[in-house]
């Protein structure tokens, strides 16, 4: 396992930034907050990425995928953050396509990834509840009807929830709200009677929604592995997507620190470049240095799920960790250092502030990180 | 006036409170619900309802709009003691502001300061009564940090001076009825030296503004731009290039301001631990998160030492230890703290913390949303934090350029 | 009550500044240190210093004290923090002799208390166990026995405890090892037999000792206030002492922070002041900002102890967290500031540095106050 | 020789491993217990044991002690890659540094670089085999972290350099047999151009030391005095005012080298979580502090990104890409991630962890207490950390002078 990217992986860098710089840039956010777009991303958009390879990336070959890894996948997510694009790469391939790929049946996987890698599905894993993520917490109940499950309860901050043609969504068999054992992952399809999803537009214009089940039957074939032991499945997947949030938030954190460097050169004030004013100086070397250590553990947790490596899970926590700690400085920064500008909607930057807030929350903030890790290591 | 006469101070106190409790009406007796309640006046005055109307009318006409301003500029002539019996007489009582200005903040200090009598007299009576709002012209689009290398150009052509030029970040400058203004006067003197301190009327045929949108979505600044605006002479404050003195002395005035109004904040808008207890609950009786509740209790605490420092710094001045640079201190501190304070909200309320509108969020988390983007200016308006610390390292601490 | 001084309370400033500067400067410090001697202060300067009042100043006329308040005694801890002078106010006359004056019987304050005022008599609460600072977990045992109690136990970081001429004791009466009811307050004078008494040195050459209680036996009459409330008085004293030793710090963190923006002035690197570079200056403007922060609480807690004011448990929590945070802070940039020779033993920043830390310990850390603050707020 | 023949790897670790088995005494298998047990070498070895000498006299023979020099010159001849594997296999077998040198991990480098035949072949070969011990005379009382401004002057008198002046914070001053110095051999130049890179014999007449006490306690660090000491002119290295090139190159090897240090002390030592629980205890498996136990977590965190970056900075080298100015942002972020660790491990233990001396503690707390201390030098020496960010500044990121 290296920690230097292949010439392959160098070309795949370059397609994603060609792609995403040309189709996705900036104001392709902006044009969709501000048309108030009812999904949140293009559908054109990423079909004509899934066309690339890239919404099968991780997945075999057998299903429709490209059967590369996430090193690779992290490689376009780290694109996609310099430019805020939004994408269902996350929701879809990384979470729920994940679940189904690891829990699922032949058919359950023969029915939905196909479509997932022809970037024709959008998948969601409705998964948190209450105000703030946690692993196990899990309150929603899934009880058992003849055939199937009745599901009922309420998740919150189901990213792409709104748009997906169905749900993953975690429902307890047995145990109380905190326990691993007794947590069951369901398909339910968009349209299921007593489903109920409501977006919830946040600061940083992309997606997440409400979802309410009130008594949703899941017949057993929707059922993704054992009803009782999807937590096994969860896990997985929820590292996968911390990494994967984590490598989008690389991206965005070195865009706002290459772009703040950049004014640093060109912007005057008392008669010099202010990037000439040491402090600014030292807080930007500092950053630099978060920046680096950024990379280097996103890399190592991208490819740790590459090798099935033993360590996946607590590199995942500290990738996340570090890359939120991080992009929060650097986007928190990057405003000060525009001045008054930085304020302003005209410019880019409050943008990435309010993405880096978001994907802070997104499968566990810093805390809840440092929390996760400590456990892993026993102490 | 027999309740201006007592120099005995508990006496003034009880005919203020009584005097409060028949004027100010019920419905200014209890908490503002948003910045939609605050009244800015102007000839363009918007109230909102008759009760904000006429509390600003009887206050305005009791001089206590601008307590220590003289009573023949429209004040209330009070001492600093005095002024702080009202003031606590109108907390007591949990009477709104009557009126919100920056003329009376801002400019009225200097004006009284700098001004001649002919302007005192123009200008101040119908400020403090809430007949004018101002607005100020300082930043330019190449002189943020750097406010003295502002270009906007005023030329004296006979009794008037000829205004051409663009400024930047002027609060409400699309409401306001008059500006008090930052101009180059002697492009050729270096640059302290050739400024003049203007007082522009907005309806002025060239002016126009244009808003400028924040990341909160509001949009309480604006653009302002000047177009061979005619300025009366007599409206120069201070001497021709001596303006830089009297934007010195305004800007201390408005760091002071900020930092009262960080601290007074803190006091009105529901504690940290408060919001917490709500969505973080409790074990034991302590917040089930501990390591969120050692930054809260750390934020508390630094808010209570610098509310501290402000009273320290007030009987300070009151015992004749005039408050200098130190204002920056409470700029910096003030600013930094309530962007702790709202950066802390967001993340106790968690995914409630990030919305952006719509009914699934309640009206209080959408409004702390907004309050925490906007707070983000905060360490840059009115001398970004950077600005504050090299005011210090220089004048507080005696370090070399 | 006022945050600025009164012309009395400046006098007493110029009065103990005098003093200290001129008997205690740090080259005292390292004259103990360097002689180790055993006491760790001078009792001769100890004995000058409450011949000018500072030992009897917060005790009544009744027992031999002079009747000012803890604002006065916080002036002159603040002068002796500006030099590290070592003396045995903390130990002597706030906890152990404030316990006695709090908790005492006539009898028992007026057997001890003048020759505390006098300069005569040392003291020392012993209360902590363990590593580390809590306020009611003591396993130290009290067994009643005939016309007393006899006490097992071993207490750490005892302050002055080695040079003690009596030890006031907490010991359990009842209860479990952190329960605050159960907890009694015992005279134990020097000698007592089963007492053992061993100095431990640490790195700020002041004084610390561990105490052994092997069965000593103390007589119903040296017992403070009920044998199971005790709890009262050492909250009382506690608080006392976080206040005082807050004082000490603010005075140490002053006098690094002059002395380190005097060296910006005078040290010159690459031709120029090192004053003169705006990364240090911004560190140093925030370092003021800080200090001036920790003068204010200080003031505010000392003058909440004179006025016995509900709040001076919270304040004592607020002004030890940040005299704490803050002297620790600009005894660290001291040291980096000052470059190679603030590490050397030869320039006094390091003993700042050293004291800074011990005191960070002594009587609660800044997390240990942050953590009483939110629970004294009830959260 | 064929184990060095071989260019198949993993036959080259198989050799090595048997070599290693064969030659390094078990009692040099085992781990250090402090710093008494480390061997420096020089005219005037100490070695803590028989063990140690022979373990020192077979790895210099071997060339392992400077494995990538040429073996004419005393070291192995070991590609990058073979010498990643000799290192794997030492830790592997536990085996403990033959040698500290700052002579093979310094001076070795730039000599290669810049040295003459002559003066490679009489100072590598016996550095190498740990008969000379170097210090580095860079440092002045006025020339700290502008070192350029050094005022050691050299003047050419004959064959030879007569050398004048101080240095300060040299290692082990006291116990170096020869010292690499900066000297200014030209006054007039400008402060870069005036300085050359001479070798001086400690034992020269003129030459004196005085070591300097520490807030640890220790002295590693000596004042160096010269006074007309004679140093031949074949032991200038580069050319004459040339000097900073060399000083240059050699100061990122310190780097590099301070760099590496602090990522295997990171390795060595007992982790911080584990003297956690012994002091802290633990509650359903949680450290029993949970604010302590985040930040526990972030600076383990934190060195293990670090660890991963100083990994594909090594990787990127060995495909090609050259480590540049950023041993700057190693050298600073892994000394000051040294600070913090041992700032954390002194208030886990408390009470315990600041003790100076006596039975009370035990050794263990009072080696860490004396590692704390000793610590806040590492963001002052080999450059302090304001030095490394203005190279990060100016170098990495090209932001303006």
């Amino acid at each position: 396992m290296s920690l230097v990217l292949t010439e392959d992986q160098e070309s795949i860098r370059k397609m994603a930034r060609e792609f995403v710089q040309r189709r996705m840039p900036t104001t392709h956010l902006r044009a969709l907050r501000d048309g108030a777009d009812a999904l949140g991303y293009s559908p054109a958009c990423w079909s004509e990425l899934a066309g690339l390879g890239v919404a099968g990336m991780t997945f075999p070959e057998a299903v429709g995928g490209v059967g590369l890894g996430f090193a690779e996948l992290g490689i376009v997510l780290e694109e996609c953050g310099r430019t805020l694009a939004p994408t269902p790469i996350v929701s879809t391939v990384v979470l729920a396509g994940g679940a189904i790929s690891l829990g699922g049946t032949d058919a359950q996987r023969a029915r939905w990834l196909p479509g997932v890698c022809a970037g024709e599905r959008v998948l969601a894993l409705a998964h948190d509840e209450g105000t703030r993520h946690a692993r196990h917490r899990v309150a929603t109940r899934a009880e058992p009807v003849a055939g199937g499950f009745r599901i009922t309860g309420e998740k919150s901050f189901v990213l792409d929830g709104h748009g997906a043609d169905a749900l993953v969504v975690a429902a307890r068999v047995a145990g109380a709200s905190a326990d691993r054992a007794g947590i069951g992952l369901f398909i339910v399809p968009a349209g299921s009677p007593g489903l109920t999803v409501a977006r919830t537009p946040l600061v940083d214009s992309r997606n997440a929604a409400r979802v309410r089940l009130d008594g949703v039957v899941v017949p057993d074939d929707q059922v993704l592995g054992a009803p009782d032991g999807g937590a096994a499945v969860l896990d997985r997947v929820l590292d996968r997507g911390a990494i994967a949030v984590s490598a989008e938030m690389l991206g965005g954190a070195l865009e706002a620190f290459e772009r703040t460097v950049a004014y640093l050169k060109t912007r005057r004030q008392f008669g010099v470049l202010i990037g000439s004013f040491q402090a600014l100086k030292h807080r930007a070397a500092q950053m630099f240095c978060e920046v680096e250590l950024s990379r280097s553990i996103v890399l190592a947790a991208l490819r740790a799920l590459d090798d099935d490596g033993p360590d996946a899970a607590l590199l995942a926590a500290a990738a996340k960790a570090r890359t939120t700690d991080t992009f929060l400085r650097v986007a928190g920064e990057a405003i000060q250092m525009h001045g008054g500008i930085g304020v302003t909607d005209e410019l880019d930057i409050g943008l990435f502030y309010k993405r880096a807030r978001v994907a802070a929350m997104t499968l566990g903030d810093a805390a809840y990180q440092r929390d996760r890790y400590a456990r892993l290591q026993g102490y | 006036m027999e309740l201006l006469s007592g120099d005995d101070l508990e006496g003034f106190r009880a005919a203020t409170r009584a005097w409060l409790e028949a004027n100010c009406p019920a419905a200014m007796r209890t908490p503002a619900r948003s910045a939609d309640d605050d009244v800015w006046g102007g000839r363009a005055a918007v109230f909102p309802s008759d009760d904000a109307r006429v509390w600003l009318e009887r206050m305005g006409a009791r001089g206590f709009t601008a307590p220590t301003w003289p009573r023949e500029y429209g004040g209330a002539g009070l001492t600093a003691e005095q002024a702080r019996v009202l003031d606590e007489e109108l907390r007591s009582l949990g009477c709104r502001a009557a009126l919100k200005s920056f003329g009376v903040w801002m400019l009225g200090p200097v004006l009284l300061q700098y001004g001649t009598e002919a302007q005192k007299l123009a200008f101040l009576p119908p400020t403090a009564r809430g007949e004018l709002r101002w607005c100020q012209g300082y930043s330019e689009p190449a002189a943020g940090s750097d406010l003295a290398s502002l270009q906007t150009r005023a030329v004296l052509d006979g009794d008037a001076y000829v205004v051409d030029g663009q400024k930047v970040w002027t609060s409400h400058a699309d409401k306001a009825d008059w500006m008090f203004c930052l101009v180059r006067t002697d492009p050729a003197a270096p640059k302290h030296e050739g400024i003049s301190f203007l007082l522009i009327d907005m309806r002025s045929p060239g002016v126009s503004t244009r808003p400028i949108r924040l990341i909160s979505g509001a949009s309480p600044f604006c653009e302002a731009f000047f177009d061979g605006v005619r300025v009366p002479a007599a409206q120069l404050v201070g001497r021709v290039n001596g303006g830089w003195a009297v934007a010195k002395a305004l800007l201390e005035h408005e760091r002071a301001l900020i930092s009262r109004m960080r601290d007074a904040a803190f006091g009105e808008d529901e504690s940290l631990e408060s919001i917490a207890k709500r969505y973080l609950g409790t074990v034991d009786g302590a917040l089930a998160d501990p390591v969120l509740r050692d930054r809260i209790a750390q934020a508390s605490m630094d808010s209570l030492c610098n509310s501290l420092t402000l009273r320290r710094s007030a009987e300070g001045a009151r015992s004749g230890r005039p408050p200098g640079a130190e204002t920056s201190m409470f700029k910096l501190y003030g600013t930094e703290l309530n962007k702790r304070r709202l950066e802390l909200i967001v993340e106790i309320e968690g995914f409630r913390g990030v919305g952006v509108e719509g009914s699934e969020f309640s009206a209080d988390e959408l409004a702390s949303t907004r309050a925490w983007l906007r707070s983000r200016a905060n360490s840059i308006e009115g001398g970004s934090s950077e600005i504050q610390l090299n005011i210090i390292a220089r004048r507080v601490l005696g370090l070399p350029e």
